[in-house]
């Protein structure tokens, strides 16, 4: 049986200078499960984690974490439960050096030495920084201060990693990294992941469902389902992935298939299948009304 | 911590938002150096009256301004509760063997009326204008480009920074720490002060070097029209002869 | 410990803006034999901003919380400058805030800022005597706030002798304010040596 | 006859510190031309573009902005000439209001005021910021700073633009939006374009040639010839657009043609052409080696 890890009921929020914020969001994620936030700058995504580590709190016991409310729980228990990386990895690291910015959460947590070693290096070797403890963040690159800011979360070995902006400002070699770190959390720890992002290319590796969150929750389902609903990503300032749309132009060249791929991998299988499935052929060419369909796609790719 | 948001409310409309911000600027400090050096208990009273009256022309709401009262009286509630029992002088009244004086109830009052005075105006005079409004005429004003460009830019990057510093107090919330006055918390304070210092510093350069790019040269040159009109002028007479008023009647009588 | 309108007499508060005026004038003059005024400006601006938002720290010092004042690591930081960046700093904290005074930002400026030039020297002959860098940031930060607290006290006791037991009650509540101070500056100084040592009066080829 | 807009030789660069961060570079940049230089986190980027507006000056004469010396130049005539816009807007608008950042270059070039005020209006209306002269910026989000910053650059009305990571924190509708506005000022008005970034999948739109950086120039040509350079790409830490790679997919299962698209613009083009030229239609199916020949494009997308 599944567990609920995070169950947000009608929460609202206003920021003290009158900014709606968050108006009456419900959001449930499943314990394991892999959940992303998209929506325009200044939806709310960041005022929505605010809430899951206590730096907001909800007046009504309406933000819960594994059945318990969060406003109750005692700091160190809550650190416990939910570990919150933040986009900037330099407002994350502020102690001389690597080692004492992974170790600060754990020394917080009042560990013992032994403990707080055994976890720094744990933390550091699952974001491939092993060997980095005497470093300054400050002399490092980006992508290696943003591992460094993962790790600091990590070593306190939360069951829920909440991550706004996981892959922005990443050269794509850092980006390709990342992602893999973070499935592997949760893959082999079985980690509850919640990401917040805009980079809409590297969701369908990420999610397993989303949330396209406006000030209110707008859409809930699989990518596939929120990507093909054209008017909501228009209304939300979204677009759809590259290769997701690409084979919609595919289609219009008479490619015929119901799912189509959101990402690389996805295309690939989608291709064996199709084909296999087939006449062992997919064939393609201009019909009737190809150019017309072209047209309004790539009208909405570029207008919206 | 909450934003520097003197001019939260400099959208409403009144007769003095409407005044012009340099005649502004220049009665009121006339008024504010006035209110400050007054001696006379009762002069102080009045004084207190009238910047209460401009305070409810300026439809400043009640929150804001006490909420910006505070600090002051803060600190000068003690000079009224502390002065009388240590300013020598003739005896008011005796409590469990402490003397209590005239002249030490007299200057403690006096201290509290004439701050809150001040402050009363200083709100009124900076909260009905935005504050780039303010800077502006204090440029105006011929004020030394030096010091107007100073707080120009300074005022701008203080939300920059307050977001930024907020961003790493949050995280370190969020990783269990609480600041509390002891060795350990104190020195961690030290370096989410130190990080934000170096921040800074980068931004600096940054910053300077944007400027550069825009043919910065060190000298102020900003564009502002303020139109003076015969109102303005009169409303700062006004202004101050009513304030000066009762003074002069009792210097001359 | 800004001192507020409608406390201190004409004649310390003339006192307090004209010393403060020849401060500026001297301090920001000195600066520009060095460099360019177009390079300082924004520079220096900057960091009166940084400073500024790392003076609203509030830490609870039962049974109220005090803010931190870093004139001592403003004057480690930024040397001569610190003087500007406080004049700076305090005018903004009147206007945008009214934390202290309008009528008294040159005598309030006059109490933090002397100490934080005073910081300065004392920081620099401390290294070269060889004092390791947290002692003597330490030392600097202590010191530049308990030399303000004597000041901010002068400047009552100026102002008339009724004030000298409330002048001395000030000085005595400020105790736990100068070992903070001292505390965090010690540590910044060391987070900086680390990290940006650039930041430091230090000669970094030794 | 096309002129020289940019042009760079040999130059060299260290920081005080000692490092070096620009080694031996040469580069060329034509008027009326869109460049795009990319390379790796801590390539030099950013310090290449300091040398085009004076913050940091070459010893040498190898800087040059058509024809002039860089180095020579009076202010005044250097800020018409070129342009910076750098990454954080935090760092460019300095001033209390929006009208008063993008007045501040004009201003400086001691222009009459109804010249700087039609030049505000002017840059304001380029990047859509109409009626936004008053607010102050930190009231405004993220992707309505950064065109301010690029108004309050372009109000100086310069000939060459230098872009340092446009695209970045943007959400995907604003993204589009500046991609838009940029092309237009090339094509409208001409502008020389020169931009860095890590944006791959925006490249192809938004340049003509591409220079690969990594402190010394280490390749340069059209972008189809950079991306097909795989060895190049792992060394630099880069990835090709995703439309690039699916049509390499596309490739193994039989699709047939010399140049792979870059951006869905090109691919429409591509499909249509390469079914007009042969017989009507594309035909994709499964061969001898497809399995294989996918496998290693995936290796080499994801291991990179
Ligand atoms: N401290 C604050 N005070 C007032 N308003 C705020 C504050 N912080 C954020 N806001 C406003 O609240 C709204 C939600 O902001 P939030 O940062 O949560 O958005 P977001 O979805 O994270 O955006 P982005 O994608 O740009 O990161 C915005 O309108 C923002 O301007
Ligand atoms: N002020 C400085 N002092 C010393 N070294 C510096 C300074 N600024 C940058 N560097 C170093 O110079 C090199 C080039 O930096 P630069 O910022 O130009 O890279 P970049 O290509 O813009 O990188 P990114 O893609 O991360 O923006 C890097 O190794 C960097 O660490
Ligand atoms: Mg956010
Ligand atoms: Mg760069």
């Amino acid at each position: 049986m599944t567990q609920e890890a995070i169950s947000i009921r009608s929460l609202n929020y206003s920021y003290p200078d009158g900014t709606k914020a968050l108006e009456d969001v419900t959001i449930k994620v499943e314990s394991g499960e892999k959940v992303v936030i998209i929506g325009p700058n200044g939806a709310g995504k960041t005022t929505l984690f605010l809430h899951l580590n206590g730096t907001i709190r909800s007046l009504e016991d309406n933000v819960n974490v594994f059945g318990k409310n969060i406003g109750r729980m005692a700091t160190e228990e809550r650190i416990k439960e939910v570990g919150i990386v933040f986009q900037d990895p330099d407002d994350q690291l502020f102690m001389p050096t690597i080692f004492d910015d992974v170790a600060f959460g754990p020394i917080n947590m009042g560990l013992d030495e032994g403990e707080v070693e055994r976890r720094v290096k744990k933390a550091l070797a699952t974001v491939g920084l092993l060997g980095y403890e005497d470093r300054v963040p400050h002399h490092m690159s980006y992508g290696q201060k943003k591992k460094a800011a993962l790790a600091s979360v990590l070593s306190m070995e939360p069951r829920i990693l909440v991550l706004d902006e996981p892959t922005a400002n990443l050269d794509p070699r850092s980006r390709v990294d990342f992602i893999r770190v973070i499935n592997d959390l949760n893959k082999k720890e079985g980690i509850t992941i919640v990401i917040a992002m805009h980079d809409v290319n590297a969701l369908p590796e990420l999610s397993d469902r989303v949330y396209v969150l406006n000030r209110r929750v707008v859409a809930e389902g699989s990518p596939r389902k929120i990507f093909s609903d054209i008017s909501l990503l228009k209304e939300n300032n979204l677009e759809a992935p590259e290769v997701f749309n690409l084979f919609k132009v595919l289609r219009c060249f008479g490619y015929n298939c119901d799912d189509l791929p959101l990402s690389m991998y996805e295309a690939v299988d989608v291709l064996t299948k199709t084909i296999e499935d087939g006449n062992g052929h997919i064939h393609l060419h201009i019909h009737e009304h190809t150019h017309e369909e072209v047209k309004k796609i790539m009208y909405s790719y570029n207008h919206h | 911590m909450e934003y520097p948001e003197i001019d939260r409310y400099a959208s409403l409309k009144s007769p003095i938002h409407q005044f012009d911000p340099r005649a502004k600027i220049i009665s009121f400090s006339i008024l504010i150096f006035f209110v400050v050096f007054v001696n006379e208990l009762d002069i102080a009273v009045i004084n207190l009256f009238f910047s209460f009256i401009l305070i409810f022309i300026s439809k400043l709401p009640i929150k804001f301004v006490l909420n910006r009262i505070k600090w002051v009286l803060l600190f000068v509630l003690p000079f009224l509760i502390i002065m009388p029992f240590t300013a020598g002088g003739s005896e008011l009244m005796t409590i469990d063997g402490i003397k209590m004086t005239y002249e030490g109830l007299v200057l403690g009052m006096l201290i509290v009326l004439r701050a809150t005075s001040a402050v009363m105006l200083i709100l009124t005079m900076l909260a009905t204008m935005r504050f780039d409004t303010t800077i502006k005429a204090l440029y105006m004003l011929n004020v030394p480009g030096l010091l107007i460009q100073m707080l120009m830019f300074t005022y701008r990057y203080i939300f920059v920074f307050l977001d930024e510093f907020l961003r790493m107090w949050r995280a370190m919330g969020s990783k269990g720490f609480k600041l509390k006055a002891n060795m350990y918390a104190l020195s961690m304070l030290g370096n989410v002060v130190g990080m934000l210092i170096v921040k800074s510093y980068e931004r600096a350069d940054r910053v300077y070097q944007s400027m550069i790019s825009k043919g910065y040269t060190g000298n102020p040159k900003t564009m502002v029209k303020f139109n003076m009109v015969a109102k303005d002028y009169a409303i700062a007479f006004l202004l101050i002869s009513i304030a000066i008023l009762p003074y002069i009647s009792k210097v001359v009588l | 410990m800004h001192i507020s309108d409608g406390v201190l007499s004409s004649s310390v508060i003339i006192v307090g803006f004209v010393i403060t005026l020849v401060l500026l004038m001297i301090t920001l003059r000195c600066s520009m034999k060095q460099s360019d005024v177009k390079e300082q400006i924004p520079k220096l601006s900057v960091m009166a901003g940084a400073f500024f938002v790392a003076s609203l720290i509030h830490i609870p010092v039962p049974p109220t919380s005090v803010h931190l004042i870093l004139n001592g690591l403003m004057g480690v930081v930024l040397g001569v400058l610190s003087y500007p960046a406080i004049f700076i700093g305090l005018t903004l904290q009147a206007v945008l805030f009214q934390h202290g005074g309008f009528t008294t930002i040159g005598i309030n400026t006059m109490n933090m800022g002397i100490p934080a030039l005073l910081a300065y020297g004392i920081f620099k002959i401390g290294y070269q005597k060889g004092i390791p860098l947290v002692l003597i940031g330490a030392i600097s930060g202590g010191l530049a706030v308990f030399i303000s607290v004597i000041f901010l006290a002068m400047s009552l006791i100026t102002t008339g002798e009724e004030f000298i037991d409330i002048a001395r009650l000030i000085a005595i509540t400020h105790v736990p304010i100068v070992i903070i101070e001292a505390i965090v500056t010690g540590s910044v100084v060391a987070f900086l040596a680390k990290v940006k040592p650039e930041l430091l009066p230090i000669d970094m080829e030794r």
